[in-house]
């Protein structure tokens, strides 16, 4: 727990001050990713992501239900997310800890601040029934980056989901109505340095951590930062500027994978 | 809840998805397909995806639940809130918690928890994608997980489920016929000596059609059986090729 | 926690090796049931049932509410078992333990898979309103065998269970309708010897349990395998047999006490 | 709660159950009637139907929680989902809470404690039929199960109530008496000394009410000790006598 | 753990041979209180009690709901009590404890039993309708009797607060319906010492606790004695009769805060 | 949730409570408010009333949450169920637990935790009065409580928080601002090096408004940080002159 930890981060921090991390990668270099879409039947919506070998598995599964009263005329969309033991050593069943809930409140302001679902399209009679949208979040095999692999699941899913108005008597099925997305991209601080789309050796001895979400536009739609390190104001610049690069090329690998 | 509405089974014995009363649904199995555990597998069982990750041995915590005899095997199944027609709640339920329960008596069985005193060996099973039949596929995916991370056992643990459809025995009940049907027997066994690990039994069977369930169960649970070998021996050749 | 099992299973095993159990009975005798209905007054039925020094109290509570949405015209049923501290030094007050959640499951599944209550019967308002029979079992005394004397305890509470239609202004009050029931038998295996209804001693240092709920008819309606030995396939019938002999004594004795 | 239609009194101090101001409801008190409990209690106080059992003293656990000084008693009272009229969910609530804590503080006075350093006593106090007063039973079936248990205690605890009714004070309250009476003063003491070691009050009381009402109460709980006294020495001769 | 409280045990029972409190008080003087009201802009009413170092604040809020079945003309009241860590190092946030279970239990039942809040004025639309009163005290600073401390400040919250009768569109606001409140008030013993409002160096090492709340008319309303030692009956006398003495005193400073 | 019809700026540049666009809302800072606390403060800003105070360091329970390298920084982040317009439930949710994380890592950045290995150090905020920005304003108070409890820190941490309102960056968001604006960016820094040691963003920026936001954010921090130091320095003066 106390060694193991400080030999590792000798072994990083000495190879970084040489231009290197573990795994070969640059620091401004993203791991490979792989989407797959609409593979959980019983689902409204699916993705499995690979990040690496972290892989996160989005599902959405749809209801009707009551809308919340301040707001009558639109859907309503919930996220969890669940660090199941199957990922990690150290994750357990059973209510949510913190880790899990800072990732499902992460990726859930992602998508809703930036309006990616269409929720004023998802009423069905105001202030009575609307559409319920449910995104479950489950973490299959854990290397690093949870938040940038749920995100990008999340977005995958959501746009194969396709509204199941004929299970509820309400017409055609047809698809979720959503706007382009943000992208996510994290950034970690070791000592000085700063890499991208970190692994867990990285994430684990880690001292600060950004995320940071950009559009189409290249403007910004969500930061976060974590973790008990600090970034000066030139470094936060760079993880933006970084993260916009490699944000357009996520958001054409998630097109392309989405047929679009 | 048996419906007369429903046909489960022709006159020539054929059932709904076209497979015959003694016939499996497509089963497909992989170990070693995740990459943080210390073994694992992936299954699909008809309409069932079920992952299974092992964790240990490892110095079982809290330390009050350790054994100085043995390890204590903990399986954790679990279903995915979108696994289902009607998304289920995240986290453990009623009916999850039997299931781990059942599972983790059965692995204990057949693992040789002596070597591991005051140790746990963790064994989580997610089901993705449900229909009928999670606890057979979880027990088997389970087995090739625990093989894949070299926990020594007596043998590799399969679950298969029989049951009654329309009148008739029948071996691995699908979505309808678990619904429609009229008795359900998920059965778990070590396959080399045969000894049951996991019984179960819900519906109406005579003794003699319950007889007849059980060596379907024991049939199919030998057919899965080979499955898991095929499985772990595709992995062990992948990596003899250096792939 | 360790020396003490070894020693106890020693004693159990060499006395089973003369054919003898530890309070004298034979391999395949049951202990002596004693059943007392309708003792709680406030419960729309109860029954206590002492299975030698186990003792299981199970109450009926009745209520109206809405049915579920896929069976709008029946009645709804729920069990709950609680290991009061009262029963046993390792029972603890608080949420409901893996084995408290295994036996409500058990007796649960003995009286709905074999519709021993007619809900179909409990419907007032299709869709609406419907009667809620609330299961509730409480174990007093832990001497073994708890999945049985909670069966047998439920059957003779539901047995004796009036609809109190009168409380909720629905006319007069009337008998549960309820249907024949399977009867659970339990049997444990030690090494190679199988012994039906175990006491405390015997189930604490049991390699495998096998519960066979038997109907009138000698047809098998529920079994529940559990701990983490195995049977053989002959052993399992064998605990068949057993199970359906004992349960056509118990039914019988049940019958008696029920005044039918 | 007040209402003027219900009369729970009559001109000639006569209750709506026909007793007389200062009698008791009937009480049947049996020792040692479970199995597996160190010590037990089985109590019928009016509809009440109470058990309590006692285990210990052993180790405390979690550690963290031993006295190095004295055990600790832990009461825990609880009542059946079935014991009331409209079902109460199972577990412990808000109120049982609070009814564990001042019985286990009551009991903590009488036992001798300190002969037992980092040990718990746990007691269960288990309400199956409940018509008013509770807690007082409760804390009286503990007192007999402690006794059968042989823990060493200065005294037997034992409790009683009164109250006000119709503008009357008296003593055990039943069921209409406590839900529409004017005034509950649970009393629990240590019969020898008369200290007090339970009480509560609800309602509203003149200071004289109030000590007469006390008096009832403490002449209440001098009846019920002997009805614990005798239950004790009944299961005693029956042991005697080799039944 | 265990050495220190005998040590401050023995040092409080020495002073109190000689007639002396550690801060100076007479056996029945009670500290020194401070009421400020309507000091938290989002509740319906406030109040901040100081009683010498302790420090406790009620919020009130209101809200529509449905009556209880069993009395459908009548509001709601609930009583809810945090121990935040801010007051002890000893207090935990999650679920509520043993402590602050039977704080907000007493304090309810000081409001309810007394019927301060006219309940029956509270409802809007029989059997459909009623005001929620919600009662939350959080404790802030923790020096010995929050019984008392936790009381007044309730009753000052109660006594300022305003139905949001606008928000909800029924009219203008009003003031709450109180009726004049019962007292508490709270004395330890220690050995054969009995000492009013204890602090917490006093309620720590105290034998038993007695709360009487009292009207206006010296008149009775609730008890609860506490902790693990007992009174004489000569003792619970004495108890009363200083509680009714400093019952009127703190109820005349409580009427002038309130500018009554 | 924009909406026209709420026109939170003028063309002057005027906010709806009269602000400036870089004007701060009013703070009050006291320090050592509570008695029983090693450290404390008590802090308005705008409609927020907060309460911080600090325990430890002492040793850190459960034990197996001890570092044997360094304190662990526990910050309780709870807001009071009449904090809001909205009664909130009692206790925390998943709002309060992601604010904690963050405010507990921010802290844990500027304290020197390697000094008192094995220990913890409790942080606990209350807001009791809730009005755009607590965060910030728990960050603040816990930076006063934490300097107010001796406890050595390289810098006094420190919060503010810039944001967006009808097309301009403004520094400080007040209630509409935050429910009717643009975007929100919470800061939290170490006011001597200007390390950011916390940092949020919701909402819609273009890289230029975000780097202003974040300048607004600074100089907001900056303002505060010497509202903080005086509020210290009054508590010392105090004990000075033996007040």
């Amino acid at each position: 727990m106390t060694l193991v930890p400080i030999i590792k981060r000798d072994y990083i921090v000495n190879l970084a001050k040489q231009g290197k991390r573990i795994d070969g990668r640059k620091f401004d270099q993203y791991r490979n990713i792989e989407i797959e879409t609409n593979i959980i039947k019983k689902a409204e919506g699916s993705a499995r992501v690979k990040l690496g070998n972290t892989q996160v598995l989005a599902g959405i599964k749809m209801d009707v239900g009551e809308p919340y009263p301040d707001s009558p005329d639109s859907g309503v969309m919930t996220t969890a997310a669940e660090l199941i033991p199957l990922a990690s050593p150290d994750f357990e069943s059973g209510p949510p800890q913190q880790d899990a809930i800072e990732l499902a409140r992460v990726v859930d302001r992602g998508v809703r601040e930036s309006q990616v679902i269409e929720l004023d399209k998802l009423c069905i009679e105001p202030g009575e029934k609307v559409w319920i949208v449910f995104i479950d979040i489950h973490i299959l095999d854990y290397d690093g980056n949870l938040f940038d692999a749920a995100s990008i699941a999340t977005l995958a899913a959501l746009s194969t989901t396709q509204v199941p108005a004929t299970r509820f008597e309400l017409g055609e099925d047809y698809p979720l109505p959503i706007k382009e997305p943000p992208i996510s991209c994290t950034s970690i601080k070791i000592d000085d340095f700063v890499m991208l789309d970190p692994i867990l050796d990285e994430e684990e001895i880690a001292d600060a951590r950004l995320t940071v979400a950009t559009d189409n536009n290249g403007d910004l739609r969500a930061m976060q930062k974590g973790l008990n390190g600090s970034f000066t104001r030139e470094e936060i610049q760079k993880v933006i500027k970084t993260s916009l690069d490699n944000g357009q090329e996520i958001r054409k690998h998630l097109y392309k994978n989405l047929g679009k | 809840m048996k419906t007369e509405d429903v046909k489960l089974i022709d006159a020539k014995g054929i059932r709904l998805d076209g497979r015959k009363i003694d016939e499996l649904r497509p089963i497909k199995i992989e170990s070693g397909v995740l990459h943080r555990a210390d073994g694992s597998c992936y299954l699909e069982w008809g309409g069932n995806k079920v992952f299974a990750a092992v964790y240990g041995p490892r110095e079982a915590i809290p330390r009050h639940t350790q054994n100085p005899l043995r390890a204590i095997v903990n399986a954790k199944y679990n279903m995915a809130a979108f696994s289902v027609e009607d998304r289920k709640r995240p986290g453990p339920d009623r009916r999850s918690r039997e299931i781990s329960k059942v599972i983790s008596e059965a692995l204990e069985k057949v693992i040789l928890t002596e070597q591991f005193p005051r140790s746990m060996i963790d064994v989580a099973i997610e089901v993705l994608d449900a229909e009928a039949g999670t606890r057979c596929a979880g027990l088997t995916a389970a087995g090739v997980a625990l093989a894949d991370a070299g926990i020594p056992m007596i043998d590799i643990p399969v679950g298969c489920a029989a049951g009654k459809i329309g009148g008739k025995v029948v071996l691995d009940l699908g979505k309808e016929e678990d619904n429609f049907g009229d008795a359900d027997v998920p059965l778990g066994i070590s396959p080399r000596t045969g000894e049951i690990i996991l019984l179960q039994m819900d519906g109406h069977l005579t003794f003699d059609e319950f007889n007849t369930a059980l060596d379907y169960a024991i049939e199919g649970c030998n057919k899965v059986s080979k499955l898991q070998k095929e499985a772990l021996l595709r992995k062990y050749d992948t990596i003899k090729e250096g792939k």
